[in-house]
């Protein structure tokens, strides 16, 4: 420790900071303090000169650590993010916007504080260790699981970027449900000139092997290399080699295209399906369209039913996002087939987004009759026409139908393929067993590094949308099909001297990182692992750290400060930033000049649930008077349930401080969004002055 | 001297085979009831409060009694971890608050 | 809080497919009677409107439209609720008022038809006495009790 | 998931590791063994059996707030063998091994400092004192640090497996057996040397506190430090020396917690009902006062109290808020709940003194000066057996820097030993035999388990005549207490008396068959009063043999009340393998140090020294 040699760089930002923040004073301190060997301030690190002034000291003056206090680490990591010497022994003290700028009303406080955040930085580079990324092998194979247009189409993608591509289907054949339909929309054209296509691409492609009636077997192994165990149940591939039969491969990254099944409207017995002959499904009439020449002139009145099954909380709780289109196509289809066909389609909501509106359009236009109001029930009369009854609701009236044809638009949902694969390799799936995503931001991400979703094993979609998301899942794979890639060293480690094998790190990672050593330690896989530090939050004794971040930087930090740095009188909060949200929203407070009191000294944590019940009580034992857990909303978290968790470890210090006769109120946890530094600023006041009436942490006084 | 487990507050360590109590007590008396998936002390009479399973115990769960023949009920002793300080508080059976608080391992 | 009671019971998740009234018996012979249009007049707040009309009285109970409901709405219940309402607040309608005057005389709500000899016959029952005098003399009794 | 016991020895699933080094006990000098083997050759393939787990076991389990033992400024290696020399009465004392272990003493206490333990420091940056060879730590980590330490060097560590006995091929010790708490396994180690390090034993005589209510383990030892390592060396024929010089301390009564921390920490004096100094009182005097031998301040207050001058105090009312406060800090990194004893007494020791009463005797070689014979090398009289800290004998006063020392020339000793070693040859036969012994109570459970008819509210066992080991952990120590000079007879005994208890010992001997166990941790009980048994028939016989009252309390006899000049040397006993016979034997004191024994060199005054 004696022998290191930190250079310390205080950046004016063009007198900005040094406007607030008397920073003559505390580089003169700074240069007294122990493994300071240079001070230097700045009117602007971030320039070029400002950078190789600092690459100048490091060469000079042999600096291995270096502490620069500017602007938040979150801006300007560009400028920063080479300055010759290892990332990780530079260490970053946000001057500008969680100082200066939020506490421009009062620059003696502002100075405070600047001098209490730059002794626990310089304690936090003190401790910091220099990292590497790790390389890990990356094959450049993949695999697709699924032979509909989805896994078709990613599994072209994927050849055409180089990539070995094995693409399995249960089925003895490829296409999946489009193979069984007549038309496509919005074109109406034939889906077979479109699969015929991708066919003939397949077929031509030596890259790709497709392997029929077969299924995943199991798979084990990390992303870049997974091991995958295939079972091909019986022969005949389109091009189907003896080598292709049973086998084992390793695969860099997985695309699950494991498509969807028609919902079976039987339940809803009030419309009568598999009773009434003439009340038949939309994909039914697929078929019967496809299989009989004359099918669709015949037709002399049909009526469409939306919604069968689908927006119903009893059975498909979600819309099926095609059936709107579905029935507008073969009510068209009817139409052109024989302009005297006369149609209606019931209808509650009408969906067609985007250009289907044009379609919507013309339907009407055709002719096509819609009418709001859904029928509660299909009756057979005695001219065995089905009579449908339904009270239009922009009528006002009652209307019946006598229909030769009813067509229910049943809707789509998770494929007996999905819930196999899940068995198979344990996928994460939502509530409607389709295939667990973040939604908003990673929708081609399943919920385990490496492996991808494609179509409508996610969520209901049609053909163009199905093809669209293979484009994506495709683009996120290559990333693991490079031959090899480079892991940044981020990642938690596990101090086996320390550890007690308790396994409460291997239950709570939500990404199913950890597994077993020989000796029953934990071990993380450091492709699956997302650095949120979940595990380093609830290590019972503080044996997990990460690299960025680890368990004794934060706890030299508590050492070195000083808890009163603003006089007696003055509470001091910790505040453990969520770097994703709240710790941006106290930036953006600092930008937008939303004054905030100086109180609290904030620490950038991957995530809220990364904080340690030790390291919290630790503050409180060294007399900090309360200690804030910013973190987002239980639903918004990046890492499931980050701040979830972080909230049950947040109660169990404070049953333990109300036991110890403290007031529980010490801690606190908030949700605060990316988009709302009023509300950081709020809380911070808030909590300020809560603790002032609290008092001083009895603890302080020690 | 035995040590009481605090049922709602003992998860027992996630119900796996071996709790941190069970792991690191000095006796082998703290061990894991498969049926509630709790710790419990399976011979309080052999405790040797040395208080091992207290301070180990992430969910504050176990608490340390003085035998009524011994000392008298009402007191209590509430050692907090940090990773390397801890802080004990003590209240006597008049309620009476002692804090202490110190350093119990050097960084290197 | 009255209204809380009735909105526990799903009447804001209703999204007007009006499968409710296409079900509904009644409105085929009355179509006045548009649960649909209930629940809406409900999610505007117009309780007093729907308290002191009659609508309300007419539903059957049949609870076809609470059967089929795809939002799982308990229409029927809602209804019910609403009786409840314009009960305790004494604004019963004329309907109501009218079954209790029959209820009072003949002790059924309704007179009883050929019909009904017919189906109790079938059905082994007892023939129902056309004599109502018991009846009243209870009433009064239960009256002169208080 | 805990695995199914065996019904049959044919289910008992067998481990066999071979290594160099086999350390039974990874308290702090088997660690320390550990450490100082790997360090000088880290090729040594080193396995550490503990019946608990090294991160909190042993003595230190509960922490430690001072050393006892550390060559401060103006002591020397002489000054504290001298000191250590009159501490006991003027020995016997292998002042040789006393010697060596000063020499490494100091260097193994700041080892402690830089694997992270705090030390209290004077305003000077030195060492707090708090005695003359005392200093403070805040030492509630200790254990948890040096296991850390020795995980760093990766041995391979066998936690929760309880030592069973030696392995032997003829005279040489060639490892040891032992069995799984957790998994229920029998375990072979063969090892090249065989270090013991289990500590004392605690548990053969009944506590004062023991009212046999849950205060059963309200003493001052780790009450699972049951003498194993003795146990086995008698058992192996080694050759034991001193096992008369019991451990008989004054402690906090009702709590029987050190008061060290407080008379000597604090300079609290003892004093009786009457108020009056009991070390200053004529009765004492002449005998050291304030440091005089531990075991006159051991036994003083007892006899107050024998004499009816009960009860007994150490005076704590000079003391400040602050050293209050400082006190309770030192207890909390010892035995913390004494500072909830306190608080459930409701009592504040700046007003009340805190009473004191007598210990149960411990067979601790680390404090008194029982245990293995060992040469230079810390070699037992079996080739290939050491024996480390408290299980070592011939040397007093090394607590736990000593006995950390202690490891470190152990390690060495073996080193030397192991070079050019082969492992030695297995007697499947004895094999066999021990793991027949080790199991049968457990099948012995297993059968009856199923026996099991009788309502509940009468004792099943009793039709079957089975036994407890807490019946007979229990039985013992009454019997110890009773007629082996326990405290409840103020430490004294006579020949009689041991003669009674070496008969009942006996009989509990042949009774062991009985003993039963239906889950491991029950037979882990059996196992420790079998051990017991065998430590504290040696132990009374050294009592027997021990005609003459050479240090009051630790040993008293009230039928030889005098100081015996023909032996002033060392009593030791050897079991007879042939005969199964414990022979007793004589060796004489070997002077290095000349001058008078019973005098300790007073201190040279410390410039700016005001503890």
């Amino acid at each position: 420790m004696s022998d290191i040699k930190i250079g310390v760089f205080l950046c004016t930002c063009e007198g900005e900071i040094e406007k607030t923040i008397a920073l003559d004073v505390l580089a003169q301190e700074a240069s007294g303090r122990a493994g300071v060997v240079s001070v230097r301030k700045d009117s602007s690190l971030c320039s070029e000169r400002g950078i190789s002034a600092i690459r100048e000291d490091i060469d000079k003056l042999g600096l291995d650590r270096v502490l620069i206090a500017a602007c938040s680490p979150a801006l300007k990591t560009r400028e920063f993010a080479d300055l010759g010497i290892n990332k990780y022994m530079v260490e970053r003290v946000n001057f500008r916007e969680q100082c200066s700028l939020c506490h421009a009303d009062n620059s003696e406080h502002a100075t405070k504080k600047a001098r209490a955040m730059l002794g626990m930085s310089l304690e936090k580079v003190r401790h910091s260790k220099a990292l590497e990324p790790v390389t890990v092998p990356a094959v450049k194979t993949a695999l697709v699981v699924g032979g509909g247009v989805a896994g078709i189409n990613a599994a072209l993608d994927l050849a055409a970027a180089g990539a070995e591509v094995f693409l399995i289907e249960k089925n003895p054949h490829l296409g999946g449900k489009v193979s069984e339909l007549h038309r496509y929309y919005p074109r109406l054209c034939p889906p077979s000139c479109g699969l015929e296509l991708m066919y003939s691409k397949l077929e031509s492609n030596p890259r790709i092997h497709v392997l029929t009636s077969s299924e995943v077997e199991s798979l084990s192994g990390s992303p870049g290399h997974f091991s995958v165990s295939i079972k091909t149940t019986s022969p005949g591939t389109i091009k189907s080699p003896e080598e292709y039969q049973v086998r084992t491969i390793i695969a860099g990254a997985v695309v699950v295209a494991t498509g969807w099944e028609p919902f079976d409207p039987r339940p809803l017995t009030e419309y009568g399906y598999g009773r009434l002959e003439k009340v038949i499904t939309n994909l039914d009439f697929e078929k019967s369209a496809r299989e009989q020449g004359q099918f669709l002139a015949q037709q002399k009145k049909t009526a469409f039913i939306q919604c069968v099954g689908s927006r119903d909380e009893r059975h498909l709780p979600y819309c099926s996002d095609v059936c709107c289109m579905v029935s507008i196509k073969q009510a068209l289809l009817l139409k052109q087939a024989n302009p005297d066909n006369e149609v209606i389609i019931y209808y509650n909501d009408i969906r067609t987004p985007g250009e289907y509106e044009s379609v919507y359009r013309q339907a009407r236009t055709s002719g096509i009759q819609f009418v709001k109001g859904i029928p509660s029930e299909l009756r057979q009369d005695e001219q065995g026409k089905i009579s449908v009854s339904v009270f239009d609701l922009m009528a006002g009236e009652r209307t019946e139908f006598a229909a030769d044809l009813v067509v229910l638009a049943t809707g789509m949902k998770a494929s007996r393929g999905t819930t196999a694969l899940k068995d198979a390799i344990g996928l994460a799936t939502n509530k409607e067993n389709f295939i667990e995503s973040h939604l908003q931001c990673h929708p081609q991400d399943s919920q385990r590094e490496g492996i991808f979703t494609a179509g409508c094993c996610r969520a209901p979609m049609d053909v163009s949308r199905s093809i669209e998301s293979a484009g994506a899942a495709t683009a996120k794979a290559l990333r693991y099909l490079q031959g090899e890639m480079a892991v940044s060293p981020d990642y938690p480690v596990v101090d086996i001297l320390k550890c007690d094998r308790c396994k409460r790190c291997v239950e709570e990672c939500p990404f199913k990182a950890y597994s077993y050593d020989d000796k029953g330690f934990p071990q993380v896989d450091i492709l699956k692992c997302r650095a949120c530090g979940i595990c380093m939050g609830g290590c019972p004794i503080g044996a997990i750290s990460l690299g960025e971040l680890s368990i004794e930087q934060l706890s030299g930090m508590l050492d070195v400060l000083d808890t009163s740095y603003l006089g007696e009188d003055e509470p001091v909060i910790l505040g453990f930033l969520c770097k994703n949200d709240a710790y941006r929203a106290a930036d953006d407070a600092g930008l937008k000049g939303i004054p905030c009191p100086a109180n609290l000294i904030s620490v950038m944590v991957p995530c809220s649930g990364a904080v340690n019940g030790m390291i919290i009580a630790e503050a409180i034992s060294k007399g900090v008077d309360g200690v804030l857990l910013a973190g987002c909303a239980d639903n918004q978290c990046h890492y499931l349930h980050g701040s979830a968790l972080a909230k049950t470890r947040l109660a169990d210090v404070s049953n333990k401080l109300k036991e110890m006769y403290l007031e529980p109120e010490r801690l606190r946890f908030a949700s605060i969004s990316r988009d709302d530094p009023e509300k950081f600023a709020a809380t911070v006041k808030e909590y300020a002055e809560e603790l002032k009436q609290l008092g001083k942490n009895p603890l302080r006084i020690q | 001297m035995p040590v009481y487990v605090v049922k709602d507050k003992c998860d027992g360590c996630k119900g796996k085979d071996e709790p941190l109590c069970e792991q690191i007590c000095i006796g082998d008396l703290m061990t894991l009831n498969s049926d509630t998936g709790k710790a419990y002390c399976r011979s309080l009479r052999d405790c040797w409060d040395c208080m091992s399973c207290t301070k180990i115990c992430p969910k504050g769960a176990i608490e340390q009694r003085i035998p009524y023949q011994l000392g008298y009920h009402g007191a209590k002793l509430i050692p907090m971890m940090g990773t390397d300080s801890i802080t004990w508080t003590c209240v006597d059976i008049d309620g009476k608050v002692e804090r202490f608080s110190f350093r119990t391992r050097n960084k290197h | 809080m009255d209204i809380e009671l009735i909105d526990g019971k799903g009447l804001k998740s209703c999204y007007h497919c009006g499968k409710c009234t296409s079900g509904c018996e009644v409105n085929r012979i009355d179509p006045s009677f548009q649960p649909h249009r209930l629940l809406q007049l409900m999610a505007r707040g117009a309780l007093d409107e729907l308290i002191d009309g009659d609508a309300i009285w007419k539903c059957t109970t049949c609870f076809t439209c609470t059967e089929r409901c795809p939002q799982g709405i308990a229409v029927t219940d809602i209804l019910w609720s609403l009786r409840a309402l314009a009960f305790r607040s004494c604004r019963n309608s004329g309907l109501l008022e009218a079954q209790k005057a029959a209820l009072f005389k003949t002790g059924r709500l309704y007179p009883v038809s050929v019909l009904d000899h017919k189906k109790r016959e079938k059905a082994g029952l007892p023939p129902l006495s056309e004599d109502s005098s018991l009846i009243s003399r209870i009433f009064d009794a239960a009256k002169a009790g208080g | 998931m805990k695995k199914d016991l065996p019904k049959t020895i044919t289910e008992v699933e067998e481990i066999r590791i071979e290594t160099d080094l086999l350390i039974i006990g990874g308290g702090n000098s088997g660690c320390f063994v550990a450490i100082e083997a790997k360090e000088k050759n880290p090729d040594v393939d080193v396995t550490i059996m503990e019946k608990a787990h090294i991160d909190r076991s042993g003595a230190l389990a509960a922490g430690m707030d001072a050393i006892n033992t550390y060559i401060g400024e103006g002591e020397t290696p002489e000054s504290i063998v001298r000191w250590s020399r009159a501490q006991v009465g003027g020995g016997p004392l292998r002042e040789d091994l006393a010697l060596s272990n000063a020499a490494i003493l100091n260097q193994c206490v700041e080892s402690l400092e830089a694997w992270g333990v705090p030390f209290k420091k004077d305003e000077k940056g030195r060492y707090k004192r708090r005695g003359r060879f005392d200093i403070s730590i805040h030492g509630e980590q200790l254990k948890p640090i040096i296991a850390e330490k020795t995980k760093s060097y990766k041995p391979r560590i066998l936690n929760r497996v309880a030592a069973t006995n030696l392995l032997k091929d003829g005279d040489r010790v060639i490892g040891a057996t032992g069995f799984g708490i957790r998994d229920g396994k029998f375990y072979v180690i063969k090892a090249k040397a065989t270090i013991v390090s289990t500590g004392g034993a605690a548990g053969l005589y009944r506590s004062a506190t023991n009212d046999g209510t849950t205060s059963h383990h309200q003493m001052w030892m780790n009450p699972f430090n049951v003498g194993t390592g003795y146990a086995i060396g008698i058992r192996a024929g080694a050759e034991f020396t001193l096992m008369e010089q019991r451990w008989c301390a004054t402690r906090v009564k009702d709590f029987c917690g050190p008061v060290d921390t407080i008379s000597v920490g604090y300079k609290a004096k003892m004093i009786n009902a009457k108020e009056e100094l009991i070390l200053d009182s004529p009765r004492y005097s002449g005998l050291g006062g304030d440091t005089a031998p531990r075991y006159i301040r051991a036994n003083a207050p007892m006899s107050e109290w024998s004499e009816g001058r009960g009860p007994t105090f150490v005076d704590t009312r000079h003391l400040s808020a602050g050293a209050v406060k400082d006190l309770k800090i030192d207890y909390l990194n010892e035995r913390p709940t004494y500072v909830l004893f306190l608080a459930a007494r409701g009592q504040d020791p700046a007003k009340e003194p805190l009473e004191i009463y007598g210990s149960d005797p411990y067979i601790v070689g680390g404090h008194t000066a029982s245990g293995y014979w060992v040469d230079g090398d810390r070699m037992a009289t079996l080739a290939g057996l050491f024996a480390a800290g408290e299980c070592a004998g011939g040397m007093p006063n090394k607590f736990v820097g000593g006995c950390a020392a202690e490891g470190v020339l152990a390690a060495r000793g073996t080193l030397k030993y192991i070079s050019g070693m082969d492992h030695g040859k297995l007697d499947e036969n004895q094999l066999a035999a021990e793991k027949e012994r080790v199991f049968a109570p457990l099948l012995r459970g297993a059968t009856l388990e199923a026996k099991y008819t009788l309502p509940v509210g009468q004792d099943p066992r009793w039709q079957y005549d089975a036994v407890t080991p807490e019946e007979m952990e229990e039985r013992l120590q009454r019997l110890m207490d009773e007629y082996a000079g326990g405290v409840g007879q103020f430490f004294k005994c006579n020949e009689e008396q041991l003669n009674y208890a070496l008969k009942h010992i006996g009989m509990m001997k042949k009774q062991v068959n009985k003993l039963f166990a239906t889950n491991l941790h029950d037979l882990v009980l059996v196992h420790d009063v079998v051990d017991r048994l065998d430590v504290a028939e040696v132990v009374v016989l050294h009592l027997r043999e021990r005609r003459e009252c050479r240090w009051p309390g630790w040993q008293t006899r009230s039928d030889y009340p005098e100081v015996d000049p023909s032996l002033d040397c060392y009593i030791n006993s050897r079991k007879n393998l042939k005969t199964s016979e414990i022979e007793m034997l004589k060796r004489p004191y070997q002077q290095v140090l000349p001058g008078d024994r019973t005098k300790a060199p007073s201190p040279i005054p410390l410039s700016a020294e005001k503890a």
